[in-house]
């Protein structure tokens, strides 16, 4: 076997290991060269577009793909050949597959039964999760039976109730309401605290990713671009592609030069006095802001660099408003606070400094 | 790091040990009956299989056989048509019956129940009601219909289309029934969707139900051909071949000569051709359908 | 000991009739162990060479006699009873002779002989000749000549069910029957392909071809269907064994009064000597091969024999003893035996090899009417040719 | 304010959808009932009624002699015990060459869909190629393989042999079955630790009732209406009845009696639609309903 | 049957209108007298917790599901009865129901060609949703070789292919990613400019409700609880119910009493001198206040109300930052901006003006 060395520096104690992971589909190569260390007890946040490779990983993990290349270690054991049931993972698949002639008790207990476990324990920890997932009135349905949202639930209570090294998330909250999404994160949260075991979860929802996640990674084409710290994907994206796929709205790019520490572009020439550089490099280069670090009216005041900006349409969000502004020509999004009024048509001052940029190489799209 | 990939002989250890009748089955009396009956088709066998060498003078004669060769004509006839309507016929009524009718129990044991009785009773039945003298052409005539005539068993040229007539009786039971446990099997939701796209019914069926009821469809066209190919105690009850040679099968002449005329070598020899013939179908067939990716 | 006895009489006379044969043996203190299975031909002989070769013979089971067993006395697998046959004086007592022949081979006998079944009857309904105004015939010929009379009052002339054996058993009778006996004999016996091709039996060729014509529109297929019409009277009559009187005796017809049986058709009176045999096959277990022999010299002994073939309605198969209990149509039968008016059963003579290629050989030329006499004879000749 | 249609909808019998539906059925029904519908009718007539009459008529005088013979008077040989005589035996040969029949090729095609393993094809299309051969062909070499493994003549032998012909078939049937089924599911109870054989029983056979039943169909028919394996394979003691059928239906020269004829295969089919009719529960609809989404 | 007034004023030109409609699942009363008129070319969004009969709402105006009582109108028609394809359809399942045997292209052309729509348009349609939705590689694929995501695209594009008076879409979005989702949103939004026509939307994401609807329909327990354009919903919530389902974080409540326009509570006597009340009672009742409205450090200074509070909790979304504080013993979440840096243990002035807060009763959670 090829002895590569990991793209990423070893964690300590990694409970899930993933070393040059190949899989194809015939001739669709949808992970390519894979590699990924989780450490024991990690909460590991898998984030990318959609048909990025997310659910091909998560079943390669489980040990429900062939691989092409590669190999997985969970626990400290090589278990690229091992089967799915001796992994100890727990999962929770983003098409459900419930077993549909059973109850929901069914489905839960199911696992359960396979080890054997004494009745009174099953049933403790099906009542506990139905508690959790507010799923106990349900308990003697089938799946035919609940809506989707009520699907979802019983599927991630199949994974809750086992004790696995490992769990496996696939979008579990992407059919349920904000409430209910926020409190069942509250638990996820909490039980991931309290068992310590590593989770690795797919989601789609940003807010999730950055409360749930010791760790990001964002996936692109089946491969890793980033993994780091939520607020260091956030705060410091390697990449054009990170910074744009990580913070909703997207962030505003700004095509121009960087010539000597100046970034020239359709704003006029800025001054990027206080930006961090990475490895400051002449030429053709990408500007990125964020929508929330555009400051609008009178915080603009307090901004180094600021320009007139005409609203060309105001989505009001409730607690905040998006606004999309023209300045000097170009086109960014703003956000403002749910408070202020705002009318499209109007006029207003528009502000940022350069520690909240993000710049790019225009060609590597690698950060500055 | 132990990186060995374990020998690929011991995974799904369970699943192997559960097919080792299937192995067993297909390897020791499917390849090794139809070896041993090509290799004694090369012999004079006459009650017995006997060691006795005449090279291709089994084949020589079956080929020059009147009766083989009419055999193969009627069952391309036999077979076209059976296939055919046993597929529709099952099909169709398969569709009606998944209407959530009432009684359907009924109406499917009704159809059905041909399938439990034994073929040497109902193909006496058969020849009586197709009979022109006390027969439906019987009961026609002598409701006023003088010229009603309808007598397939004794025409040469139809036949065989009275014993498609009582096969299909007897046997479209068995693929409305297999046709309807595949409908039972489709998603309600894909009709919720179909229906919203506002296709007709019957474009549903055979737009997208056949198209998702493929696997039932390859098991009934198995279940139905190999019928075909077999088909044998019909015609001995129905027709006994005839008139003449009208409705002889080649089935029937392998048993024939195995059990009646007692020239075995013969017997194998057509089985052999039977067999060749189905291989060179079969074979390839099967193999892609079933040696390819893992589902359709 | 227990012998497991395999044969094929299942019908209710039949049963009455092997029951005979059982109560006869179970009085030699051992037991008759019955394993009835029904239709010669195809299944019942399955079962039996699958029994022997599968290691687990019975005791005794029937044949046809003839050249059936051939290959299972070549494979050695069944009983020489020679020295039983001689302790009992079979070669003294059967009649005909040919019977015992029939279970020859090499010079050592193989079977036991039960019964005579015989194929050359005319069946012949009063009720349709008297409807039409004419004498019931009583030969073939002046049956031919009545056909016309009885087609055009509606009646069906001669009764034929479409299975081949019927058919080819209808010209066996009459190439038993209208020619003489040498052609016969040297047709089925010597397989002389150019008498078969010669003007004799182009002479039964022409009476099939009667016959053909006679029996069109005779839309059946079971030789019994065929019977019921000729007993109701919708047909004049029909060609078949011996075996049609029960049919006779069950719808109570009389023979003489309702229907008349015409042995050899009426114009040669002679009787095929077709029938069944007990085959014993070898066993290593000496009490039973005792029992066996006890069993094949009960099967011939003239009270069994008396008892057997009056329930079977078939002749015995010795001539020295009484069967004045049979009924008209047996007692004809018997008088021929007596006389030696008797030919061998095409089975003794031809291997069912060639017997099926005859057979397919007539169902075409029943079934259509297009085919000459001619090029159905010419066949003929062929498959006699390569008669082995 | 609430005008027109509202609520559920009336079901109205006679829609033309449902005169056509019923039509249909009633129409296609009376062809598979009217031999039936001879048979009974011919099975309750004397003998002489049969040899004149029109086969469609009614009987004159009803009897029911010849059930009760074909069921305890008809004669094979000295038995004259008629069809009851087989009837046990027929049992003991049915239900496990049923039951092991379908569970053997269940497992095989379970198996081959989701288990996938090298080879496996190739036994596969050899086994669907067996499916072609004929019974007959066979009989000889498997009398000699059981003779060589010493089962000649035994009940296990039987289903064996029985289980053999089967297998092709069936396995196609519950391998095409499965692989229909949605494949998360499969993964879902992998990941729930269940192995080979609890996901077999507790996942995809509940999933398979229809398919069940189907099999079951075949194989009660086939095998409570054989006769030839019946005879080749065993003694005379273990008989099916079908045996008895067939020697009162099929003797050459003795008489034929219809009316019993008749009654004894209406008889004998009568096990087989008692399980068609109570297998109908199990014909249940949208069997993997509510699974997955996708 | 009961000739009930709707309880919601009738719109003018209704393309959609529900009239008492009840729906039960056996004993399961699901839908209960519910009305709902939906005028022509509005988007209308269902919002609601999993379970409260959001999708069997569509699948009765579907024609999928036969109602236990009550009707339904489409563009004028009284259709209570009518197929499914005759009522101008167009809909997005939650499960897709995608044909399993044909392809992509399959699927989304498979009811044009039902209508005998010419070749080149059919093409010409495909062609622009698949490119709306990002799956022109896909085309020639099976839903089985898709991810979910995928999936839930193609399921969007058999609708959009579409002409339909009505689009009824459940959550047709929950599997994609921010940045897709945001694409989309948008694509949506000008599509149903564009065509006019009327779209019922099921969604549990408040970012789409509240930038995609016309107006919002808040359901629990198969009623619709409350009506209205977004802002109003979010602003002026009729009952506890809508006011805690919508925003996120969830609303913070107080438990208090009302005398006299004061509001007692743990915080003390707070004055509501500003709220706009609707019907003052006194009584028991609830306060709320949503966690953007909670202002923070200096900003507190300008509110009415101020108190001081312990950080219990920080979660760091990025743009902005969620505490949970603890004030006078009662816990709140408060909205913080992403820059401000906060830390777990610290303390921190917490302010905001009766104006921003809602009242609602005690027993009845209506507003006050
Ligand atoms: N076939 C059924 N039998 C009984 N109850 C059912 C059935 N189908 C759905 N239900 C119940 O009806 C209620 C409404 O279901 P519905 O699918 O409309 O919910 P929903 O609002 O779409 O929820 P979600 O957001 O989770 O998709 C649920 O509580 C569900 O459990
Ligand atoms: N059986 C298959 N054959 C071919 N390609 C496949 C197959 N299954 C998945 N793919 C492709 O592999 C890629 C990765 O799929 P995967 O399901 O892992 O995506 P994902 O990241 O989970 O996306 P989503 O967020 O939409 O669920 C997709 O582009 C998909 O089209
Ligand atoms: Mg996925
Ligand atoms: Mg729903």
């Amino acid at each position: 076997m090829n002895a590569m060395t990991p793209l990423e520096p070893s964690v300590s104690d990694p409970s899930v290991s993933i070393r040059s992971l190949d899989l194809s589909f015939g001739a669709v190569k949808v992970l390519q060269n894979l590699n990924l260390e989780v450490s024991r007890g990690e909460f590991l946040v898998l984030l990318g577009s959609s048909g990025c490779g997310k659910s091909t990983l998560l079943n390669c993990i489980a040990g429900l793909l062939e691989l092409t290349g590669g190999q997985i270690h969970i626990g400290g054991q090589n278990v690229t050949w091992a089967e799915p049931s001796e992994r100890g993972i727990g999962m929770v698949f983003q098409s459900y597959a419930l077993y549909p002639q059973m109850t929901v008790e069914g489905n839960l207990s199911f696992g359960l039964k396979n080890k054997r476990m004494p009745k009174a324990e099953i049933a403790e920890r099906v009542k506990r999760a139905a508690g959790i997932l507010q799923i106990e009135p349900l308990l003697k349905r089938k799946p035919a039976a609940l809506s989707g949202g009520q699907r979802q639930r019983v599927a991630i209570g199949r994974a809750l109730v086992r004790d696995a090294e490992v769990y496996l998330f696939d979008e579990p909250l992407s059919n349920l309401d904000a409430k209910l999404r926020a409190d069942l994160r509250v638990e996820l949260k909490q039980l991931h605290q309290a068992l310590g075991n590593t989770m690795i979860y797919v989601t789609h929802d940003q807010v999730e990713a950055m409360t749930l996640a010791d760790r990001i990674a964002i996936m692109r084409g089946g491969k890793i671009m980033q993994l780091g710290a939520p607020h260091e994907i956030y705060h410091n994206p390697r990449s054009k592609y990170v910074a744009g796929f990580i913070g909703s709205p997207a962030m505003n790019f700004v095509e121009g030069r960087l010539e000597g520490g100046t970034f020239h572009c359709a704003l006029g020439s800025l001054d990027m006095a206080g930006y961090a550089f990475d490895r400051p490099q002449d030429g053709p280069a990408w500007l990125g802001i964020r929508p929330e670090h555009v400051a609008p009216f009178d915080i603009a005041a307090h901004k180094p660099i600021q320009r007139q900006a005409r609203i060309d349409l105001v989505d009001p969000l409730g607690s905040e408003t998006l606004a999309r502004v023209t300045v000097e020509g170009l086109s960014l999004w703003v956000k403002i606070d749910g408070e202020t009024e705002v009318r499209a048509g109007q006029t207003m001052p528009v502000g940022f400094s350069p520690e909240r940029v993000h710049l790019f190489d225009k060609d590597s799209e690698a950060r500055l | 790091m132990s990186s060995e990939r374990p020998s690929r002989l011991f995974r799904n250890m369970s699943a192997k040990i559960a097919a080792i009748p299937m192995a067993l089955t297909a390897l020791v009396v499917f390849l090794g009956g139809t070896a041993w009956t090509v290799a004694y088709s090369f012999t004079k066998s006459k009650l017995l299989p006997k060691w006795d060498l005449v090279g291709l003078d089994q084949y020589e004669r079956l080929w020059s056989t009147k009766r083989w060769m009419v055999s193969i004509e009627n069952l391309a006839v036999y077979g076209a048509g059976m296939l055919v309507l046993s597929f529709v016929l099952g099909f169709v009524l398969a569709c009606l019956m998944d209407q959530k009718i009432r009684f359907e129990n009924t109406f499917r044991t009704i159809m059905l129940y041909p399938f439990a009785l034994s073929f040497i009773v109902t193909g006496l039945i058969w020849q009586w009601i197709l009979n022109p003298d006390f027969g439906i052409q019987h009961i026609v005539r002598s409701a006023g219909w003088e010229s009603f005539t309808f007598d397939p068993l004794y025409t040469a040229d139809w036949a065989i289309f009275g014993v498609m007539l009582a096969a299909l009786w007897q046997g479209s039971g068995l693929v409305m029934v297999l046709m309807l446990a595949g409908l039972r099997g489709i998603d309600q939701e894909i009709w919720k969707a179909a229906r919203i796209d506002g296709i007709p019914a019957w474009k549903i069926y055979v737009m997208i139900i056949i198209p998702m009821m493929r696997p039932v469809f390859i098991t009934a066209l198995v279940l139905v051909t190999s019928g075909i190919i077999k088909v044998y105690d019909l015609v001995v009850a129905q027709t006994s071949g005839g008139p003449g040679l009208a409705t002889e099968m080649p089935a029937k002449y392998v048993y024939d000569y195995m059990f009646r005329a007692q020239n075995l070598g013969q017997a194998f020899a057509a089985s052999t051709m039977m067999l060749l013939a189905v291989m060179i179908v079969v074979i390839p067939w099967a193999m892609m359908e079933f040696g390819g990716k893992r589902r359709g | 000991a227990d012998i497991e006895v395999m044969h094929w009489w299942t019908s209710g006379g039949e049963a009455a009739a092997v029951g005979e044969f059982a109560k006869a043996f179970d009085a030699t203190g051992n037991h008759w162990k019955d394993a009835a299975f029904a239709g010669p031909g195809e299944q019942a002989r399955a079962i039996m060479v699958s029994r022997i070769t599968g290691g687990d013979p019975m005791g005794a089971f029937q044949f046809n006699h003839g050249r059936q067993a051939e290959d299972l006395i070549e494979a050695g697998l069944l009983r020489d009873i020679t020295d039983i046959a001689k302790a009992e004086g079979w070669d003294q007592m059967v009649n005909p002779q040919s019977l015992l022949a029939g279970c020859t081979k090499d010079g050592r006998i193989y079977c036991a002989p039960v019964n005579i079944h015989s194929w050359q009857w005319l069946w012949l309904s009063n009720k349709a000749f008297a409807d039409v105004g004419v004498q019931t015939p009583t030969t073939w010929d002046e049956f031919v000549a009545v056909a016309p009379k009885l087609r055009e009052a509606g009646i069906q002339p001669l009764a034929v069910g479409q299975q081949s054996w019927q058919q080819t058993g209808l010209f066996n009778v009459l190439m038993a029957t209208l020619v003489p006996e040498e052609v016969f004999l040297s047709v089925y016996q010597d397989h002389d392909a150019d008498v078969a091709a010669g003007a004799d039996v182009a002479k039964v060729f022409k009476a099939a071809a009667d016959a053909r014509e006679m029996s069109q529109g005779s839309n059946l297929q079971s030789w019994n269907e065929a019977t019921a019409l000729v007993i109701n009277g919708k047909a004049g009559g029909q060609i078949m064994g011996d075996w049609a009187q029960g049919e006779f005796s069950l719808a109570g017809a009389k023979a003489g009064e309702d229907y008349e049986c015409l042995p050899g058709l009426g114009v040669t009176e002679v009787l095929g000597t077709g029938g069944d045999a007990f085959y014993f096959p070898v066993l290593d277990d000496p009490d039973l091969e005792k029992a066996q022999a006890e069993l094949a010299a009960t099967l011939l002994k003239p009270e069994t024999q008396v008892n057997f073939n009056l329930r079977k309605g078939s002749l015995p198969v010795r001539g020295d003893i009484d069967l004045s209990a049979a009924n008209a149509c047996m007692q004809k039968g018997l008088k021929l035996l007596a006389e030696g008016k008797v030919l061998p059963d095409t089975n003794q003579l031809i291997t069912p090899d060639t017997t099926s290629q005859i057979n397919d050989l007539f169902a075409e030329f029943f079934a259509d009417a297009s085919m000459t006499p001619e090029a159905a004879q010419a066949q003929f000749a062929d498959i006699i040719a390569s008669a082995e | 304010m609430l005008q027109g249609p509202t609520g559920r909808k009336p079901r109205k019998a006679l829609t033309r959808g449902n005169i056509m539906l019923y039509g249909t059925l009633i129409v296609v029904s009376l062809y598979y009932l009217l031999p039936l519908y001879v048979m009974i009718v011919t099975s309750l007539k004397g003998m002489p009624e049969i040899r004149v009459g029109n086969i469609f008529a009614p009987p004159l005088e009803i009897t029911f002699d010849p059930w009760v013979k074909a069921w305890a008077e008809a004669c094979t040989g000295l038995n004259c015990d008629g069809l009851s005589r087989g009837f046990w035996n027929s049992v003991r040969i049915t239900v496990p060459s049923v039951v092991v029949s379908i569970a053997i090729a269940s497992v095989n095609g379970y198996a081959l869909a989701n288990w996938r393993f090298k080879g496996a094809n190739t036994f596969f299309t050899i086994l669907i190629f067996g499916a072609f051969i004929p019974y007959q062909v066979m009989l000889y070499p498997l009398v000699i393989l059981l003779r060589e493994i010493g089962l000649y003549g035994s009940l296990t032998g039987l289903v064996i042999v029985h289980t053999i012909f089967g297998m092709p078939i069936l396995t196609l049937l519950f391998r095409n079955y499965f692989s229909s089924l949605p494949e998360e599911l499969f993964k879902a109870a992998r990941v729930d630790g269940a192995g080979f054989w609890r996901i077999y029983f507790q996942i995809m056979l509940p999933m398979s009732l229809p398919i069940f039943v189907v099999a079951m169909i075949l194989q009660v028919t086939g095998i409570w209406n054989d006769f030839l394996f019946g005879t080749v394979y065993t003694k005379p003691d273990s008989w099916p009845m079908t045996v008895q059928l067939n020697n009162i239906v099929n003797s050459t020269q003795g008489v034929k009696e219809y009316n019993v004829n008749m009654a004894a295969t209406l008889l004998t089919g009568l096990v087989p639609l008692v399980i068609y009719f109570a297998s109908g529960k199990l014909f249940v609809r949208g069997v993997a309903a509510g699974a997955v989404k996708g």
